[in-house]
C-alpha cells in the first residue's frame, strides 16, 4: 500500500509508542529490583544490590523453580503428545464431531482458569482421592496439561494444514512403511511447529498461578505460586523484583529458540 | 477478654454445640514428619530468608520432618484442613470456630504443652478457641487492626475511624479498607459507637438487622474508598506512596512503611478497633499427632515465639518473648505485647455463627455464610 | 499419411516387456456420492510411454492415484504385469511416481532424497553412492548433489524427482503432470530430456497431462479422458487425424466442425463433419478442385497473424465459418481482408465424428 | 505404424516380501484409517473429553448442592438456591455484567492497538523492523504474568511512574480502578491480539491494497472498507483470548483494580466457604465462553487461533 | 508480405485520441543496489492495443506499476496524455489495472467488488446499480453479480477484474498478465474476449505478458524487455519477421541460429543469421534452388509429430542442425529418418541479427 509520508510517519510513532508501553513497565521491574525500599516507592531514591544478594541465597525460590521446571516439563511432554495427537486426527480425517473436538481442545485455555482450577480440584478431591490419585505434583500436572494442549495442538494443526501430503505419499512410494514415513517424512515436517507449541506450552505452564493454587498439595510451590505467596509478605517483597527481573531476562532465551524456529519455516 | 467483657468471651456460656472429640494423653514416639499449614513467616527454615530459621533446629531435635503449605486466606486454611492432609494450622480467629464447630480440630490437651502456661492471660480462653471448657487452640500471638495515615496528606492525628466512614470525609476515594467478610465487625465496631440504639455489644454478634445497619454503612464506605487490600505488601505501597491517605491496617504495616521512609503513623482510635489473634489447632485426625504436639510446645517457647512474631509482626503469645533482649523488649512495646489495656479496646476475629456469641438468645445472629454474601454485595 | 514417422517409438529400439505392464479392469472410484472414475477399463504395454490425457477434473490424477496405491479403489481390479495388486499398500508395488510438484523431501540434501528409497531397502551405503552418482549423471545434474531442494529451480527439481524414481529401478514409472509448473521454454527443453531418459532405461512410462501438444509429441499412445471415461485411446495420429468423438477432436488443437447442408455438400450425409484448419489451403476463386478434393467457395472474415502461421476466418455460402491455418512459408498465399477465395483440401481429411 | 513391444520381459526388480514388525503394523494400520483414527483420538478425548469435561460436569453438579452455613461443609442435598441467589441478588448480577463489559473493553482496546500496528509491521515497515517487532510483541509473553500485574501496580501507583510520566502535561494516571484493571488486562492479552492480526493482515496480498487505492480509494478507506472486513477473522480469533482470559481474570483485579469486584473475585472468595455458590457462579463464565466460542466458530476463527 | 493483414488494428476503425495516450521519458527503477528498469523512454499512442512482453523479472509489471503509481519512479517523468502524473497518488491517476491475481476484494460481492470505484466517487445509487449492470452486461456475466468472488471460476473471475476497471471508463487500462493464471482453453477464449472489448470500447490497453504468442496475436505493437531495458519495439510482424537482436529472435517463436560456415555461404558473412523453421521446406536431393531461394543439402535425423505440424531435425554438411517444420497440409512431404534432402527457403528470409 502506498501510504503518504505523514501517514507513515504517524504509523511509526504509534508503533514506537506501543513498543514503550510494552516495555516501560518491565524495565520498571528490573530498576524496582535495586530499589533500595522494601515496598518499591517510585522514583527510586536510593539503589542496592542487596535483594540480589538475598535472592542467590534464596533456597525457596530454587526449590520453586525446581518444582516449576518438573512440572511444566512433564505438562508439556503430555501436551505435546496428546495436542499433536488431535492435531493429526482433526487434521487428516473427516469424522462426526470433529468441530466439537476443536472446540473442546480450545476450552480449557478459554474457560476462566479458576473454573478449571475448582474443577480439577472436586474432581481429585471427590473421585480420585478415593482411588488413591490425591492432590500431589501429578494432579498439578494433569492440571497445566490439560490447559496446554491448545498451544501445542494450534500450532502443529497449523502446520500439518500447510505439510504437502504428498511427501508421505512419496516416501510411501519409496518403500517407506507407515512407521517410517511418520518418523523420517512427517515429524521432521511439523517438528519446528511441535517444537514451538512445546515453547509455548512450557511458557504457558511455567506461567501459570491460578490452577496450580488449586491443584497443587501441601508444601508443593510452584515459582509463580512462590512469587505470589512472597509478594503478600513484606521482607521477600524486593526479592520477589529480582525473580521477575532475572524472569524478564530469561524470557529472552524462548523468545529467540522459537523465532528461530519460526524463521526457519519460512525459508 | 474481647471487648474487656469477660462474661461474653469464655467456657461454654454461647451453648454451640459441638462434636465430642477426645484429646491427646500423652505425646509418644515421633512419626517422622508433620504437615503444617501456616501463615506466610510462621514456620520458617531459612530457605526464604536464611536469617529466619526455626523449624531445622526443630526437625534436629524432634525428628519431626515439617511439610509447610503458606495458607493465604483463613477460607483457604479451613478448606485445606478439611482435606485431612494436614496436621496442624495457625487459625485466625475467624477460622477457628468453623474448625471446631465442624468437627475438624480436636481438644488440645494443655499439660502436654508445657510452655502454654507463659501464654499472656488476655489471650487464653478466648470464645474464638475455647468452648465448653475445653481448648481448642496454642496462641501464637495477636495484633490490632489500627488506622493508618499518611503524615503528608493527614496533618493532624485522628483520634476516630469516622473519616473512613463519614459521607462528608475530606478523604473521599483516599483510603483504604480490609478485603475480606470479617471487615463487617469494623464497621460493626464504629457503630457500637456511633450508633447505640442499635444495641450491637458484640461485633461479631449482628441479627439481621444490626448487619443490615453494618452493610448500609459499608456501602457508604464502598463509595468512598480508594481500594480494598487483602495482602500487606499492597498496603504497604499503598500507604507509604500517599496513593492511600489513610485507612484500615496491622502494625506491622506501619512499621514497614516507615522503614522505606513512608511518613506514616498509627492510632487505635477511641472506637475501639478489630483484631486478630492465631492459635495453633491440631486436625482431629492428625496422622502425625506427636510431631504435632512438639511442634505445638516448641513453637510456645519464649525464643522461638519471639522469633515468629518478629518474624511476622505481632504481638507474641509467650510473655517471656519479650524479655531476654533489647530486641524483644522493643518488639514487644511496638506492638503493645503486654499491654493489656490496649487489647481491652480490640474485638479479637471471631466466626460470626447463628449463636450469638454476645449470649442474646432471643434472636438468631447471621453466620459467616451471610456475611460472606453481604460483603459481595457491598462490594457490587 | 506418413504413418513410419509418426511416432519417436523406442520400441523398435529397446528389449520391450511383452504382454500389459498394467491393466485395469472394471475400476471404479468414488469420493462419497460423486464418481471421478467409471467402470474402466485400460491395459498399457510394457516399455510404452503413455499418456492419461484429459481436461481438468476428467480423473487422470485419480486413475494414476490408484495405480500407484495412493487410493483405494471403489471397485475393480488392477494388474502389474498379472498380479494383482488393487489391495496392496503403496509400499509394497513395485511403481514409482513423479508428483506434480515433486514432493522432494525438503529436510533432505538431493543426495539423500534420491537414495532415499536405497536406503530404506538397506542397499549398502558404497553401493548406494555410486546409484546416486549414477542417476544424478542421468538427468545431468552431478553437481547439486549436496544442496536442498530448496537451493533449486523449477527443471531442476523435476530432475532430481524423476532421479528418485527411477533410481528403484521401478517396472512402470507415474509422471503426473511433472512439467506442469515449468514455464514454456523450460517445459520444452525438459520434454526432450524425458523422451531421451525413457529410451535409456526401457521402462514404462504413464504420463498425465492436459496439454495436448505435450501428449502428441511425447507418447506412443494417448488416452483421451473426459468426466471420468476414457473417450479414445490410441497413437498420437489416431487421435489427432481420427477423433471418433467431437470431444476428441476439439480437445486435440483447433478443428472445423460442419454439420447440416454443408456437412451434405461435403460427405453427403448431415452428420457432424470434422476438418483441421491446417489442411484447408486457400485457392484462387473458380479453381477447380484436383481429384479427391474438397472445395468450398468462400469471403475471408478476419485475418490473425501468429508469428509462423496466419488464420484465416473465412465464411461460406452456407453460413459456416472455417478457420484456416497457413503456415508462413514462401508458398503462403496473400489474401486481404474481404478477399473471395476456393477453400480445397483432400476429402479423405473429412472425419465423421460422434 | 509403429510396432510395439514384442521382446520379453527382463526380470522385474520384483520388490521383496518384507516382514518386519514395523511393515506388518504399517499394513495393518494402511488398512484401516478408522483404527487409526480411533487411535489417535483414544487419549485426548479420554483426557479431556472425560477427566475435563467430567471434573465440569461434577462441578455443574455441586452447584445445586447446599451448605452447612455454619462448618461450611458441602451437603449434597438437591436446591436450586444458588442459582436463584445469583440470578436475584444484584450484587452477582452487577458483578456479571461488570466483567463482560470489562472484558469487552480490553477485547476493544486490544483491537484498536492491534489494528494501527499490524498495519505497520506488515505493510509498512522494513523487513527487520518488522522482525523486530514481531519478537518485541511476542516478548512479554514469557516475561512471567504476576511480574507484569505487579510492574503495572507500581505504574499506576499514586505519584508513581504514570503519575509522573503525565505531571508535565498536567495530567494524572487513573489510579487503580476499572480503568486501570482494563489497561492491565489489555497489556496482558496483547500479543494474544497482535499477533494473528499481524499475521493476517501479511496474508492479505498486496494487490489488493493496489487495486483499493486503483479505484480511487484513499489510504484509510483502503483500511476501512478492504483491511478490517478481511482481518475480521482474525480479530475474532485473537478476542477469544483477550475476551476469555480477561473475563477469568481476578489477580490483576486485586492487584489493580481498586475495590473493582470481578466474577473471578466472587468464586474464589466463595470457593471455600461456599463451594456451590461458587459453582454456580462459576457456570455465568461458563455459559458466556462457550456462547462466544461458538459465535466465533460459526465466523470460522476458530481455525485462525 | 502481407503488412496490411497483419494485426486486426482498432485504431483504423475507431476515433482514436490523438497524440500519446502514455508516455515515459528516461525513466528509471531502482531497488536499493538493484536497477530494475534503466532509463526507459516508450510512447504508446491512444486507442493502441500494447504489450510488454518479456521473460520473467525483465521489468514488465515494475513499468506497469510505475504508470499506474504504486512505485514512485526513481528518475524520469511519466505523462498521461501530455500531463505529467509523476507525482500523483494511483488514485489520483486516470488508469486503471487488471491485475495478474485479479485482487478482487474476497469479502465483496461481485456487484460490489464492480460498483466499489463508483462508491468512492459517490455515485448515486440507481446510476451506480445500472452501470455495475452494464458493465457485467459487458464481460456477459450479468448471472453472476451476487456470488463471492471464491464462487466464481478463473475465467469468470478475470472478466469481473475487467469490468471492475473499466466500469471507471479510464483512458488507459493496464493489464498485468490477465491470462496467466488460466489454462489453455480459456486463455485462448479470453483473448479474443479481451480483443473484442478493447475494440468495444476503444480505450488504450497496455498489456503485460511473458507468452510471445498472446503478444503476437492481440497487438497493435509490442515491446520486447529484457533486463529493464527494450530491446525492441514494433508491430507484431516488425519483431517475428524482423527482429533485431538475437533475444529478440529467440524469444519470439522458435528460429535457427546460423553462424560460421553455413552463415557465409548462405549471406557471404559469418555474423549471426536467423532462419525461422517454417520457412524452410523440404525438397528432393539434387533439386536445383529456384531463384532467391537459398538451398542446403542436409539430413534426417529425427522427425517429430506434434498434429498439425511436423517438425524434422536436418544436419547439414557443415555440421549444422536446422529446425524444419511442415504444417501437415495436402502438400506435406513424407521424409523418412534418415532421408537425404534439400532444405529450400526464399534467401529474403535470412536476418542477420545482433
Ligand atoms: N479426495 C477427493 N475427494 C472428493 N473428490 C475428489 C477427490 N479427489 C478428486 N476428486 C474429484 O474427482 C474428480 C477427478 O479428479 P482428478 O484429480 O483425478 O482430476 P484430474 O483429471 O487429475 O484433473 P487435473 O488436471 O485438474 O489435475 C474431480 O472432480 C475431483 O474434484
Ligand atoms: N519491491 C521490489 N524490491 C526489490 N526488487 C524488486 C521489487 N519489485 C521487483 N523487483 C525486481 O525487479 C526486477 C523486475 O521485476 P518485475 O516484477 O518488473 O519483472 P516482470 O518482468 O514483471 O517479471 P514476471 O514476468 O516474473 O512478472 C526483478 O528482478 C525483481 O526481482
Ligand atoms: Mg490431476
Ligand atoms: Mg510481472
Amino acid at each position: 500500500m502506498r501510504l503518504s509520508a505523514s501517514a507513515k510517519i504517524t504509523l511509526r510513532v504509534f508503533a514506537g509508542l506501543v513498543m514503550a508501553a510494552i516495555y516501560l513497565p518491565l524495565l520498571l521491574v528490573i530498576a524496582n529490583s535495586f530499589n533500595a525500599t522494601t515496598s518499591g516507592a517510585f522514583p527510586i531514591q536510593e539503589f542496592t544490590t542487596r535483594w540480589w544478594v538475598a535472592a542467590w541465597h534464596n533456597e525457596g525460590v530454587r526449590e520453586a523453580l525446581w518444582t516449576s521446571l518438573k512440572v511444566a516439563s512433564v505438562a508439556t511432554v503430555i501436551a505435546l503428545l496428546l495436542g499433536s495427537m488431535v492435531a493429526f486426527a482433526l487434521s487428516r480425517y473427516d469424522f462426526f464431531g470433529k468441530n466439537t473436538i476443536n472446540l473442546l481442545v480450545v476450552l480449557p485455555i478459554a474457560l476462566p482458569g479458576i473454573v478449571t482450577g475448582v474443577a480439577l480440584n472436586n474432581t481429585f478431591k471427590t473421585v480420585l482421592e478415593p482411588l488413591g490419585i490425591g492432590l500431589g505434583l501429578f494432579s498439578v500436572i494433569v492440571g497445566h496439561a490439560t490447559f496446554c494442549i491448545v498451544m501445542v495442538f494450534n500450532n502443529v494443526q497449523a502446520r500439518l494444514g500447510r505439510m504437502n501430503r504428498g511427501l508421505e505419499e512419496a516416501a510411501m512410494d519409496m518403500g517407506a512403511n507407515v512407521v517410517k514415513t511418520f518418523f523420517q517424512v512427517t515429524f521432521p515436517g511439523f517438528r519446528s511447529a511441535f517444537v514451538a507449541g512445546g515453547l509455548l506450552a512450557f511458557a504457558l505452564s511455567f506461567d501459570e498461578v491460578v490452577v496450580t493454587t488449586f491443584t497443587a498439595p501441601p508444601g508443593t510451590e510452584t515459582l509463580p505460586i512462590w512469587i505470589f505467596n512472597n509478594m503478600a509478605r513484606p521482607n521477600q517483597a524486593p526479592v520477589v523484583n529480582v525473580i521477575a527481573a532475572v524472569l524478564i531476562v530469561a524470557s529472552m532465551i524462548p523468545v529467540y529458540l522459537s523465532q528461530r524456529l519460526t524463521g526457519d519455516d519460512r525459508k | 477478654g474481647c471487648g474487656g467483657d469477660a462474661s461474653t468471651s469464655g467456657s461454654g456460656t454461647t451453648g454451640i454445640q459441638v462434636p465430642d472429640l477426645p484429646m491427646a494423653s500423652e505425646v509418644g514416639e515421633s512419626e517422622g514428619q508433620v504437615n503444617i499449614i501456616a501463615w506466610a513467616g510462621f514456620v520458617e527454615d531459612g530457605s526464604t530468608n536464611p536469617d529466619a530459621d526455626w523449624v531445622s533446629a526443630f526437625e534436629e531435635e524432634t525428628k519431626c520432618q515439617v511439610n509447610r503449605k503458606v495458607g493465604a486466606t483463613s477460607d483457604e486454611m479451613v478448606q485445606l484442613m478439611r482435606s485431612g492432609e494436614y496436621d496442624l494450622v495457625s487459625a485466625s480467629g475467624d477460622a477457628s470456630l468453623r474448625l471446631i464447630a465442624g468437627g475438624d480440630v480436636a481438644p488440645i490437651n494443655t499439660e502436654l504443652i508445657p510452655n502454654f502456661g507463659n501464654i499472656v492471660d488476655g489471650l487464653k480462653g478466648q470464645v474464638y478457641d475455647t468452648l465448653n471448657g475445653k481448648s481448642y487452640g496454642v496462641p501464637i500471638g495477636r495484633g490490632a487492626n489500627v488506622l493508618m495515615y499518611n503524615t503528608d496528606h493527614v496533618a493532624e492525628a485522628p483520634d476516630s475511624w469516622a473519616p473512613l466512614w463519614e459521607e462528608d470525609t475530606e478523604y473521599a476515594g483516599k483510603t483504604m479498607a480490609y478485603d475480606s467478610p470479617i471487615y463487617i465487625a469494623d464497621a460493626a465496631v464504629y457503630l457500637m459507637a456511633t450508633q447505640p440504639d442499635l444495641g450491637i455489644t458484640n461485633p461479631y454478634a449482628l441479627d439481621a438487622d444490626q448487619l443490615a445497619a453494618a452493610v448500609e454503612l459499608l456501602k457508604t464506605q464502598n463509595g468512598l474508598v480508594g481500594e480494598y487490600w487483602n495482602d500487606a505488601l499492597k498496603a504497604v505501597s499503598s500507604i507509604s506512596s500517599g496513593t492511600a491517605h489513610m485507612g484500615t491496617g496491622w502494625q506491622v504495616i506501619v512499621n514497614l512503611a516507615q522503614g522505606d521512609g513512608g511518613k506514616v503513623e498509627s492510632v487505635l482510635p477511641k472506637e475501639g478497633a478489630t483484631g486478630w489473634s492465631d492459635t495453633w489447632m491440631i486436625a482431629a485426625e492428625a496422622k502425625n499427632p506427636n510431631c504435632a504436639y512438639k511442634w505445638m510446645d516448641y513453637a510456645s517457647s519464649a525464643e522461638v515465639n519471639a522469633q515468629i512474631s518478629q518474624n511476622f509482626g505481632m504481638a507474641p503469645a509467650n510473655a517471656l518473648a519479650c524479655e531476654g533482649s533489647d530486641a524483644n523488649a522493643a518488639h514487644c512495646e511496638t506492638f503493645h505485647a503486654t499491654d493489656e489495656e490496649y487489647y481491652k479496646q480490640v474485638w479479637m476475629w471471631t466466626t460470626p455463627v447463628e449463636q450469638c456469641v454476645d449470649g442474646r438468645t432471643d434472636v438468631t445472629c447471621t453466620n459467616y455464610q451471610e456475611w460472606t454474601k453481604a460483603w459481595t454485595e457491598v462490594k457490587g | 499419411m506418413r504413418a513410419s514417422t509418426a511416432s519417436l517409438s523406442p520400441a523398435t529400439e529397446e528389449p520391450a516387456l511383452s504382454g500389459d505392464a498394467i491393466s485395469l479392469s472394471s475400476v471404479t472410484k468414488s469420493f462419497g456420492e460423486f464418481t471421478a472414475v467409471k467402470d474402466l477399463d485400460l491395459d498399457i504395454r510394457s516399455g510404452e510411454f503413455f499418456s492419461l490425457l484429459g481436461p481438468s477434473g476428467s480423473g487422470k490424477t485419480t486413475v494414476l492415484r490408484m495405480v500407484a496405491g495412493f487410493e483405494p479403489v471403489t471397485s475393480g481390479t488392477i494388474k502389474l504385469h498379472g498380479t494383482d495388486v488393487t489391495s496392496k499398500a503403496p509400499f509394497e508395488r513395485d511403481v514409482n511416481t513423479v508428483f506434480q510438484d515433486y514432493a522432494l523431501f525438503p529436510h533432505l540434501t538431493v543426495a539423500q532424497n534420491v537414495g532415499y528409497g536405497l536406503k530404506l531397502r538397506k542397499t549398502p551405503k558404497a553401493d548406494r553412492e555410486r546409484r546416486v552418482a549414477e542417476a544424478l549423471d542421468m538427468v545431468r545434474l552431478p553437481q547439486v548433489a549436496g544442496r536442498l531442494p530448496s537451493q533449486l529451480s523449477g527443471g531442476q527439481r523435476q530432475r532430481i524427482a524423476l532421479a528418485r524414481a527411477l533410481i528403484l529401478r521401478p517396472q512402470v514409472l507415474l509422471l503426473d503432470e511433472p512439467l506442469g509448473a515449468l514455464d514454456k521454454q523450460l517445459r520444452e527443453q525438459m520434454q526432450i530430456e524425458l523422451k531421451q531418459i525413457q529410451r535409456e532405461v526401457g521402462i514404462t512410462f504413464i504420463f498425465v497431462t492436459h496439454d495436448q501438444e505435450e501428449a502428441l509429441t511425447l507418447s506412443d499412445r494417448v488416452a483421451v479422458f473426459n468426466n471420468g471415461n476414457i473417450e479414445q485411446v490410441g497413437t498420437p495420429e489416431d487421435l489427432y487425424e481420427r477423433p471418433a468423438t467431437r470431444f476428441v477432436a476439439t480437445f486435440l488443437g483447433s478443428t472445423n466442425l460442419v454439420e447440416g447442408e454443408l456437412a451434405r455438400q461435403l460427405t453427403g450425409t448431415d452428420s457432424l463433419v470434422s476438418i483441421r484448419p491446417e489442411r484447408i489451403h486457400l485457392a484462387a476463386p473458380g479453381t477447380p478442385a484436383p481429384e479427391g478434393f474438397s472445395s468450398v467457395p468462400a469471403t475471408i472474415e478476419e485475418i490473425v497473424y501468429t508469428g509462423p502461421t496466419t488464420r484465416y476466418v473465412a465464411s461460406t455460402a452456407t453460413g459456416d465459418r472455417l478457420i484456416v491455418q497457413e503456415q508462413n512459408d514462401s508458398r503462403a498465399s496473400a489474401a486481404s481482408r474481404g478477399d473471395a477465395v476456393e477453400l480445397q483440401w483432400p476429402a479423405r481429411f473429412n472425419f465423421h465424428v460422434s | 505404424m509403429a510396432v510395439i513391444h514384442e521382446t520379453p520381459p527382463p526380470p522385474a526388480a520384483a520388490v521383496q516380501p518384507r516382514n518386519s514388525l514395523g511393515d506388518r503394523i504399517s499394513r495393518m494400520l494402511y488398512a484401516r484409517p478408522k483404527a487409526r483414527l480411533t487411535g489417535l483420538l483414544l487419549l485426548p478425548l479420554g483426557w479431556l473429553g472425560v477427566l475435563y469435561i467430567g471434573s465440569l460436569i461434577l462441578l455443574f453438579i455441586t452447584a445445586f448442592w447446599r451448605t452447612d452455613s455454619f462448618t461450611s461443609k458441602v451437603i449434597p442435598a438437591f436446591t436450586l438456591e444458588n442459582f436463584i441467589e445469583i440470578i436475584t441478588v444484584p450484587a452477582y448480577q452487577q458483578t456479571a455484567l461488570r466483567t463482560i463489559g470489562i472484558a469487552l473493553a480490553v477485547t476493544v482496546l486490544c483491537a484498536a492497538l492491534a489494528l494501527p500496528l499490524g498495519l505497520y509491521m506488515a505493510k509498512v515497515a522494513s523487513p527487520k523492523m518488522r522482525a523486530a517487532l514481531a519478537i518485541g510483541i511476542t516478548l512479554p509473553l514469557w516475561a512471567g504474568y504476576l511480574v507484569k500485574v505487579f510492574s503495572w501496580r507500581i505504574t499506576f501507583s499514586s505519584g508513581g511512574p504514570l503519575d509522573w510520566l503525565l505531571a508535565p502535561l498536567g495530567l494524572a494516571g487513573p489510579g487503580y480502578g476499572t480503568a486501570a484493571l482494563i489497561i492491565t488486562l489489555a497489556y496482558l492479552w496483547f500479543p494474544y491480539m497482535a499477533v494473528p492480526v499481524y499475521n493476517a493482515f501479511r496474508q492479505i496480498p498486496d494487490s489488493l491494497f493496489d487495486a483499493s487505492s486503483d479505484l480511487g480509494a484513499k489510504a484509510w478507506s483502503t483500511v476501512w472498507t478492504v483491511a478490517v472486513p478481511l482481518l475480521k477473522p482474525a480479530f475474532v480469533a485473537g478476542s477469544i483470548f483477550t475476551f476469555s482470559l480477561s473475563l477469568g481474570d481476578y489477580i490483576a483485579a486485586q492487584f489493580v483494580g481498586g475495590k473493582t469486584q470481578v466474577i473471578g473475585t466472587v468464586i474464589a472468595s466463595n470457593i471455600n466457604l461456599n463451594p456451590p455458590l461458587a459453582a454456580a457462579f462459576g457456570t455465568v463464565p461458563i455459559l458466556v465462553v462457550v456462547l462466544y466460542l461458538f459465535l466465533a466458530r460459526k465466523s470460522g476463527a476458530l481455525k485462525q487461533l
